[in-house]
Order: C-alpha cells, then structure tokens, then sequence
C-alpha cells in the first residue's frame, strides 16, 4: 500500500493501463510534455512516446472525432477534456456518435473510448472550470458515466474503464484531487463500474452520493448526533446501482441525494423518482434532493453558497428525520 | 518518398475525358494514374456507372411504392462517386456520407442491404468489418474527423509494423464544408500527417441552398488553408476522378499526408425523395448538366474506341437490368426487424435496466425471451 | 377562427411576429427560398425579404453563434435546427453561451433568441430524425423550454416565445405538423409560456403530457373505461408549472407522466420527484411514467415498440390504479 | 468602393518600425494608415503600452498575494492589443477573449473593474453597452461567430440608415484557431460579407503547446481558404498593428467585407498564474523574443525623435504607477457580492423554480428578502 493523491492514483491507473495493453492511447489538450494541467498524465509522453500520449491542437470535437476513429481502427483511446466546461464543443461526437456506434452498427463496431473529464466546483476558478455537466451523459443511451470518490478507488476505476468494450465518460472530483488514501498499486481486485458501494453502515437514513460530494456526505454522516446515517457512493451514475440503494432504503426507510449538479433534473431526479416507485410503501419521508441550484454556476466567491455542503446534508437530513 | 504536384490554378479542374471528342487528355502529372486502364477496364467502368444509375432508379421506384422510408438519389454522381472508389485498395477504410451507394456498390456491399436503412428495417445496414467501410453518416461532419483518428492509427500501426500502407477515405457534401468538424479535420490532419483523402462532392447544392452559400471561393482552397494539399477534379469525368484519387492515396501511402479532392459534379435528381428541387432550381440549370451527363462522357471514350458494340451494352443493360429486379425482390422480401431487438448492442454487457426494460417490454407484448438478446 | 395545420400555424405565427416588430429576423438552413423541409416558413423570404429570412451555411454552431451576435446588436433571431438530431453541434452556443450570457453580464446583454426544433418520432424516418432532445436542455438554467401541442396553441406560442426576453428553446411535434385545429388569427389573449394547461378534467388520475404526447394522454383518457381521467399538457418544460400539476394530483392522488423521451433522466424524473415530495401524503401510487426506453431511438420499424402509445398509457393508467 | 491590397507573401510580416535603427519603414500600403500619428500619439501609445504592463504587473502580484484567484498575463503582447484597439473607433464592438487587458485599457474599462472576474467577485465584469466591448470570453471559440452575427446586424442596420458604417472585431489566439467555431465563423463571414476582423494573437503557445500543433502552415493562409482577406503582421511594432487594424477596419466599414489578421508575437509570462513555462520552453527562446521586446521597439522611434526625455518618462512611469496603486486599492476593496445575488438575472423573469429557491436560500441563511433580488 502507498499513499497517493488522487491526482497520482489516477496518474498511476494510466499508466498501468499504458503498460498493460499497447493499443490503449492518451490524448488531449496539455497531456503531453505539461502533463496536463492537473499533472494527472503527467510524464506519461516520456514514458510511452509521443505516438501514444499526444498533444491535440485546442479542439474537443476534433479530439473526440479522432479519437473515435482511432477506435475504429483498434486503439482504445483515453481522451481528456481539460475542464468539465470544455466538454460541449464535442456533445454532437458524444451523444450522436459515440454513444450510438454499436447500437448502428448492430454491434460490429465498438468504440471503446475513455472520456476523462475533472468536474466540479470548489476551487475558486472563473466561469466554466467548475460544472457537473454528468446528466447530460448519464441520460444518453449507450454511455457508462462514473464517478470517483477516493484514490484507492481512482485507481482501479479508471482501469476498469479503460478495459470497458464501451464508452465511458469518467468524471473526476477535482477539488479532491490532492486528498490522499492508501492504495494498492499491485490491487487486482476492482468493485467492477457498475456497482455502488456502502461507504458507512446506518440505520435511520441513507445518504447517496457521488464524486465530490462523497466526503461532504460522510462528513456529514459522522456529525449528524442522535441519527444513524447509512452513506453510499454511487460510482456509476450511469447505469445507476438501484439495487444497492433500495436494498439501503428498505432498512432506513428515508434517502437523501447529494449532488454539486442542479437539483432540476439532475440524477436525485431518477433516483428519486425510480426509489420512491420501488419503494412507495416503504419510505416515511419523501425523498430529499441537496444540490445546486437552477442558476449557472455561480463566481467563485460565491461557490460556497451554491455547493451543498455538510450543514446543508445536516439540514436535509433533519427534515427528512422529520416527516412523521 | 515524396509525391507531389504544383498546385493549379484554383478554377481549374483536372480533366482526362475531352468531352467533344471523347479523347484522353495527356495530362503530365494525372495521365500515368491512368496507365493500366485498358479496354476491358474502360468497359467494366462504364458497367458500373450504368448499373449504379439504375440501382438508383430502383430505390427511387421503391420509394415511390411504398417500400422505403426515404431515399436519396445519387443520379449525376456516379463518375465521382466510382471513380474514387476504383481508386482505393480493399483495404483501405472509407467513411461515406448517406448519398455514396456507388461507392458501397464498388466496395461489395450488396445493393438490397444498402437499402434496408432507407426501408427502415436497420440503422445501418452492413457489417462495416466485412467491406472496410463504415455505414452511412446521417449527422454532417463527425465522421470527416473519424477519417483523420482512423489515419493516426495507420500511422502508429506502421511504426509497429513498417509494410503497413492503408489510407482512408472520407466523403463529404458542399454543404458539409461548412461544418466546424470539416475544417476540424484539415487541421487534424495536416498536424499528425495523417493518410487520408477528404473527397468533396461539390453537387452544387445542400438541399436548396446553393453553393454560394457555403463557399465563396472554390471549395479546394480551404485545403491550403489548412496546409492541406488541394486537388479539384471535374467529378463527372470518372478517369479524371480515378486518377486524382490515385494519386491522392498514393501520397497518403507515402507519408506524405492528406489531400482534399473537391469533384464538381451535380445532384440530377431531389435531394431526396421527400424533396422539391422545382422550388429552387430551374430547367435551364438542369439541362446545363444533362449536357455533362457523366456516363455519356465515358460512353464517348467507348465510341471512339470501338468498345461500345451492340452486344456490349446489351450486356450492360442486362447487368443493370438484372440487379435492379433482384434488388427489387429482396428488398420487398426484406423481413421486419424483431421488436426485442429495440435492446440489443447499447452496451457491451446489458445493463441491470436495459435487462429490466426488456422484461417489461418481453411481458407487455407477450414475448417470450428465450433465445432473445444478445 | 381559421382552420390550419399546426405547420400553417406556426407560419402565420411567423408571419405576424416579423410583421409586428421589424427586429425580428429568421435564419437557418433551407429556411428561405424552400421554406423549410417542413414548409413553416413558407413564403416568409419572399414577403420579407432575405436580409430578414436567411438561408444559412451548413452549420448548425455557426446558426446559434451568429443569431447570438445578432441579438447581442439589438436583433430578435428566430432559428431553426432542421431536425431535432442536428441541435447538438450548436450544444456549446446553447449551453455555454446562449443560456449564461444575461446572468454572466449581471443583466446587461439580453440574448432574445428563439431556436425552432421540429422534434420527436412517429414519421417512419431514418436516424437522427425523431429524438426528443429536451431534457438536456430544461436541465440548463438561463434557457426556457416550451412545447405546443395543438395548431391554435402553437400560433400563439411562437410568439410569445419571439417576444420573450429570454431564449427559448421551442420544441415543435413534427408529427403533429398536419394535425388541424381552430385558430383566432387575431387573438390577442394567450396563456404565456409558464401555465400549464387543464385540456380535460377527470378526478380519478392525472396524465401529464407535452407536445407529440398529448394527443396519445387524451386519446388514452377517451379510451379509459370506468376511470375519470384529467389531462394535463405540459406546455413550459423548464420552468414546469409544479402548482398546476399538485393542484390536479390533490384532487386525483394519482399521476402518471408521458413522453416519447427516454424515462431515464427524462422530464418524468423530476415532475415525479418534486411531486412526490410537494404531495407525499396525498399521492395514492408511486407517480409513474411512460417514454421511451433507455436505447437510441431505433430504426424506424421499431418506433412503433420504443414510442408510447394508447396502449402503454391505459396499461400505466391501470397499474396505477391497481395500487391500494 | 473597394479597398483592396495585393496578398504577400503569406511568410511576410507587414512591419513599420525599423528594429535596427526605429526609423519608420515607408509601406506602400499601410504607411498611409499612419498618416495622422504624429509625436504626441507617438508618446500617448508609448505610454499605454508602459501602463498596461505595468497593470499586468500589478494583477500578477495581486494573485501571488490571494487578492485575485488567477491572472491571465498580457506580457509581451502589449503592441498587439494597444495597437488594434487603437485602430477602432467607440462606436465598434469588441468581442475579447481573456486576455485582453490592454483592448480593455483602450476602451475605457476601469481597470480595476477588469480584475473582478479574476478575483471571482463576477462572472464578468462590466457592462458592455457601456464601451461597446463584451466581456471576456472564457470557452474559446464560440464569440468568433458572435462578431459575424453582430456585424450581419450592423448590415441590416445600413439598410435602414445608410449612414451606419461600425464595424466589429474579435481576438483570438493561435490555439482558437483550431475550434470548428473559428472556422464556422471565417466562413459564415465570407458569405455575408461581414464588416468583421479577425484579430489573432499568435503569441506561439496554447498553455504548453507550441502553435505548430494547431497549424503547419501561417495561421493568416487560413483566411484565403474561406475567401476572407488576411494579414500577416510583427504583433510587436505597436505601428504596423495599427496600420493594418486601421486597414481592415476601413476595408470593412466600406462593404468589402471580413478581414483576418494574424499578428505574429509571444506570451512573454506564462499562460496563466497557475502556470509553470519551464516545463515546456527554454530559456534561449524567451530571450529571442526579450529582443523583440515590443515596447523597446517604440522607444527606438522615441529615441529617435528625440522624444523620450526624461521628464516623459518620468511622467510615464509616474501614470504607471498611479494606475497600479489606484487598482491595487481598488480591488482589495473589492466587496464580496450579495449572496442571494446568486439568483439574479437567470431570466429576464424570475421564475418560479428560482423564486422558490430564493426563499429557501434566505431562510437558510437567515436573510431578510425586502429589497434583494431583481
Ligand atoms: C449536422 C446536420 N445538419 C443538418 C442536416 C440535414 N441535412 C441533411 S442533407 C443536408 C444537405 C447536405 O448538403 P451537402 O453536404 O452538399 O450534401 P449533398 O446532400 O448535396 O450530397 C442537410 C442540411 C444533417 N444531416 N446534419
Ligand atoms: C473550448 C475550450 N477548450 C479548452 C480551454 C482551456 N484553455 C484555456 S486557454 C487555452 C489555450 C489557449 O491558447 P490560445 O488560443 O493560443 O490563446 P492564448 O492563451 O495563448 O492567448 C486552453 C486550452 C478553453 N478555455 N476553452
Ligand atoms: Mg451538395
Ligand atoms: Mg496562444
């Protein structure tokens, strides 16, 4: 075991990836000799040639596009957009190709394309470097979407998802990048993608989460006295793990969802919905959502009042305890 | 290895076809693609453009019947549309638009398989593994930029491999030019050198709008824009159209990078079978064209030559004849598409809620779902 | 009162908004001298000339980019994408821009820019043709998102939508193109943009449903033997009218929501949630829904399993009602 | 009318100012542009360029100091920017990306305004109907075609009153060049026949990548392609800047339509403060360029004339100092923002959604709404 930043954990998943199988490709914006700006491919151009991690002129569809034909012809690509609000100049290669290419071709052709995207808010940085864009994906038919939480976890998910025969759009937390955990570098065992995982037991009330808001959850977990709080990480929030969260619900009989992303249509909205109608005569509160609002993403110094944060799970958490 | 010709004049379309006399044009740089081409290549040509005419016909007809959704016509095309086809290796990849039925039919795809995208029966149609060409793109422009990643894995497959000498080949519209993945695309390619041909069918029109509305220059000069070599070629001379192609993938084989061919040509029919072109082109236009018929240029090279006999193109006829009856039979026979297979190919692995929809639908209409799936 | 088809209508809508205020300009491909492929604005470039109806490149970013200029000097564009597959190379301009631009400029520049999309399935056309597109867009603040049902309807809400000083994404049912209705050419009263509309009353169950599925709710309701059925059209996808919809499912306790969308992630998600949560209590059945399955849409042949239909809204009609 | 100059050679910069001697070089064609500039403007654009680094200066310390969350630095491009927005006049329409700080100081933004969105007290910054400039634009590509739509309304606006001659400019830089978008907007220009500039700094670098990964050949060759007019200029002589802003500007303004101007310079700090250069330039080539720095190079014409005395330059760096100090204050003195002005100007009319979400927001934090919001 080894204690890595996010950040590195993921740098490490790459690069086993680029070790183990020499079809698999890095690319992007930066990704090369910089390392790209969150140094997450960082020496990775030295290591493994500038034919394998390359530097793409300053165009999402055009690295997407490319990409996509690089799978065509055999690669699996692992592609970077350097911001989560970077991502839409390539939304036609994405939900119009990519995601559709199998289905077209009555599954001749695979497109086993990784989408590395870090997402979320939290750092202090100016308009379009701080969006959870995830429900735009999640909702697209013939994309995995995932989330990672911790390094460990980073670690294996970024490898399994390069291992996907399908498209996976990976979102990374970026405000954790540089929180640090044990991981197991020679780790062979992975949850898989697809699976949600039951981070701390409870009893009164389940909390999901995904990504950034994993810790704000579990933080908020451990200071809610006198309530038993069961916390799930999502990882997947496409397809969505709803066994695991109603086997959760059936027990604690309440569910909050947190999310940096707008409550309005947002994946609470599904989890909701699909919870309450697995569950209708189960549940004694309604489910509660805790997220952004229905506003852009605000300037920085005022990030702090539209993340959910740990009072405001504490709130949601309080109201819900408090449906009789 | 380098491989290149001085840029023309931009206005200036290659030509091989004199299209008074029906002599080859000796052109220095073009003419020795043309080399091998002999009588019974000239024939086999011209077979091709009369049967992918009258394929066309047959699905307008089928259209018209009843029995596809939709078609669009390739009539006015064919030239460009075999002649680079003819240019390519089989295993070179193409990436076509939704108009290149000639360019399927010289890649082997079976002419009553294309037709069942537009009968509705399938999204696509083949198996592109099976042909080296992919299923048509409806969406404009994603698959130009397709073309260039596909050609950045040729290159890193030949640095495994040196004896490695694919290209690729992607088709576009005029109006597709004026798509941000087009230009994406040049530039893509002309900064990883890739091996792949941008070919262009200018036909003149985007549904109505008129070329003049995505280009005010000759489209061939946003190659050089793009540090791209240009070539443009009059589309409806189909060795013209041949040899550039030839020459176009021979520099890509060589290292030597991309080249994007603009064919003028013209669209004789509706842009599809729902369109109107009454409503925005006029007769005089039209028989402008007609008069730069591209299977009547090569049947002057025939002519001339003695190759077009009586029982020649009654052969011909019978070919074209034949092919449209049988394409007619399988497409009538062409059965539906079985409801559960709405679930099949999203994933790689289903899904826990594909697994549940497709319970729910197996229950809701009875079905049982043995055997189903995937 | 006129008899028109909903194409018709929107063309006379058309008509009157560039009649009425000399700012407003229509723009797109094939818009001019065709008239469109769906004739809705038919004649417009003849009447008013091509420098207010313009036929555009093909480019769909290049379309929203430019009527975004436009509007920014003082214009009022209206554009159509020329199928609903086609909006998401102009996903960057909408999303990112389009969207933001009041709220970033702090309300200095408004963006009164109406984008037209024929959208949805059921015309037995090939890919790309009949996708219904509008949750990625009703989860994007800064945007309103509308959908009409009927000719009358239609007439009046382009243009409101024209009017507004907010862009709208304006969702036509293609194939209710040639659907007729009454139209008051000269009526002046309209029900704005954010109401939902009561289209039939009914006490035992509410159906919800917006543009092409409207008709399927009513036609259901028609056919609902021994069950008093209220139909709801939708009419604002974002922001949805919430108070009508509780103030219906107060009365019925039951509510079933309808859309040729994808249920996953779809408009039912977060009518279902948020209704759940307002009327937790009162709601006798989980709120189901009806859409389209979790695949790409299919080949046309299939359209008829994957869309909705009267059958599948009386079998969620029933199952609904089934629940005690 | 119509204003045409023949196209260099695409290699060839267009240059004003003489780097050995600071004599002005006698261009045909642009020189006449500068008819008009004589030794007061010399030293008015001298000391712009001075302030305007010297506020780059001051930004970058306020980030280093956590006054600013980042700081996107101009260094190095001061001629380029002082140079083209000189050329314009108040009635015209800037479309900036993020680092035109300088563009900004010429247009009359209170520099202390500029830092705002920097320091993440905005999204923005200020009202751009007042100076007739947008705000930054973050997401690279997209305002390109802004300013062809902005100049098809200023067309439609000369319909009306043929007395309207704006014309409308939008910066880029060599990495924008390779969005779909720049190119949508070279050619939706071209079409229209906008009053559009294209202004691109190639400042050689796109954060770590050198300007030879978005382009082989000159950035400007691209304008060609699409039709549009292009030149090529040493982005480091303030004067030559000017000249060509001022050519394409009248070229514009009197209906020939769009221009793209290349001008050739270098990012002299790194892409942003969160930046590291090391890792990707070395440094013999920052002192290549230190040699052609572009404030030097005017002060030879100052030298020259003898206009660079003492009490000048006293004088300058006594405007430069002032300015610093006057923003330094100012933007400490930034007030943090309302927090329930996170709900304002979503639309035009509040909606209920966001009329419930304030409520709920004020009860959480214990606000009073009485007067908040729009
Ligand atoms: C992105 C996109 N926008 C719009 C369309 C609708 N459309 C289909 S064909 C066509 C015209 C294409 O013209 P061109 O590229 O010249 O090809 P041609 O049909 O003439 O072969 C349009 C606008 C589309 N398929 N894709
Ligand atoms: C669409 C988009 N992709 C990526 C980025 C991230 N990004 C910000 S600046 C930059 C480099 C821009 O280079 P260039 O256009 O040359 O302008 P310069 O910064 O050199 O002035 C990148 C990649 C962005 N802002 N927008
Ligand atoms: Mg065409
Ligand atoms: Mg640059």
């Amino acid at each position: 075991m080894t204690t890595l930043t996010m950040a590195k954990a993921l740098n490490e998943g790459l690069r086993r990836s680029l070790g183990d199988d020499d079809r698999v490709m890095v690319m992007g914006e930066d990704v090369g000799r910089l390392g790209g700006v969150f140094r997450v491919t960082d020496s990775l151009q030295s290591e493994f040639g500038a034919d394998r991690v390359i530097d793409t002129p300053l165009a999402e569809s055009g690295i997407i596009g490319t990409a996509i034909g690089l799978a065509i012809r055999g690669y699996r690509p692992v592609c970077e957009i350097q911001f989560d609000g970077f991502i839409y100049p390539a939304f036609d290669q994405i939900v119009s190709q990519l995601a559709k290419i199998r289905h077209r071709t009555d599954g001749a052709v695979s497109v086993p394309l990784t989408i590395r995207v870090p997402f979320g808010g939290g750092i202090g940085a100016v308009e379009h470097h701080s969006e959870s864009p995830e429900a735009y994906f999640a909702q697209t038919a013939g994309l995995r979407v995932v989330s990672c939480s911790s390094a460990d976890d980073a670690y294996s998910m970024i490898q399994d998802a390069i291992r996907s025969d399908d498209p996976v759009l990976f979102f990374e937390p970026k405000r954790r990048y540089w929180d640090k955990a044990e991981v197991d570098l020679d780790g062979v065992t992975s949850l898989g993608l697809e699976t949600a995982r039951v981070l701390r037991e409870g009893t009164d009330i389940t909390v999901v989460a995904y990504g950034p808001m994993v810790a704000t959850a579990l933080a908020a977990a451990n200071e809610a006295e006198g309530t038993s709080v069961e916390v799930i990480d999502l990882r997947s929030l496409s397809p969505i793990d709803f066994d695991t969260i109603e086997r959760s619900v059936l027990k604690t009989h309440r569910l909050v969802v947190v999310h940096e992303a707008s409550v309005f249509l947002g994946l609470g909205a599904e989890i909701a919905a699909r919870i309450t109608e697995r569950c209708f005569f189960q549940l004694e509160a309604p489910v509660l959502r805790v997220g952004g609002y229905a506003t852009p993403y605000p300037a920085s110094k005022l990030e702090q009042y539209f993340l959910p944060d740990v009072d405001r799970v504490l709130d949601t958490i309080e109201r819900s305890m408090a449906v009789e | 290895m380098s491989i290149t010709a001085p840029q023309r004049d931009l206005f200036e379309q290659v030509a091989i076809i004199d299209p008074e006399s029906g002599e080859l044009i000796d052109d220095e740089i073009y003419s020795p693609y043309l080399a091998d081409i002999g009588d019974t290549d000239l024939r086999e040509i011209y077979r091709d453009l009369v049967v992918v005419r009258r394929l066309d016909a047959e699905a307008t007809a089928l259209q018209r019947q009843g029995q596809l959704g939709l078609w669009a016509p390739l009539a006015g095309q064919e030239a460009a549309q075999i002649g680079s086809a003819r240019g390519l290796r089989p295993s070179d990849f193409v990436f076509p638009s939704y108009r290149e039925h000639g360019v399927a039919y010289v890649r082997g795809v079976d002419p009553a398989v294309v037709l069942r995208m537009w009968r509705g029966t399938t999204l696509a149609g083949w198996n592109p593994r099976d042909v080296n060409m992919m299923t048509p793109a409806i969406v404009i422009g994603p698959h130009m930029l397709f073309a260039v990643g596909y050609g950045m894995g040729i290159l890193r497959d030949k640095t495994l491999n040196s004896a490695v000498d694919d290209i690729v080949i992607a088709y576009c519209g005029d109006g597709g030019t004026s798509q941000g993945d087009f230009s994406e695309a040049l530039g893509f390619a002309a900064s990883f050198r890739t091996p792949t041909v941008f070919f262009v069918q200018n036909n003149q029109y985007a549904i109505s709008s008129p070329v003049g509305i995505q280009a005010t220059v000759p489209i061939v000069q946003r190659a050089a824009g793009f540090g791209v070599h240009g070539i443009r070629v009059d589309g409806n001379d189909v060795l013209a159209v041949l040899a550039v192609t030839r020459h176009a993938a021979e520099r890509a084989r060589a290292g030597d990078g991309p080249t994007l061919i603009e064919a003028v040509t013209y669209r004789m029919g509706p842009h599809t079978t729902s369109d109107d072109p009454t409503r925005y082109r006029d007769a005089a236009e039209l028989e402008f064209w007609r008069q730069r018929d591209p299977i009547d240029r090569l049947r002057l090279v025939l002519d001339r030559r003695g190759l077009a006999d009586q029982e020649f193109l009654a052969s011909v006829d019978e070919t074209a004849d034949r092919y449209a009856a049988e394409v007619r039979e399988a497409c009538i026979a062409t059965p539906d598409p079985d409801p559960i297979s709405l679930f099949d190919n999203v994933y790689a692995t289903e899904t826990a809620l594909l697994a549940e929809e497709r319970t729910d639908f197996a229950d809701l209409h009875g079905l049982d779902l043995q055997g189903s799936g995937e």
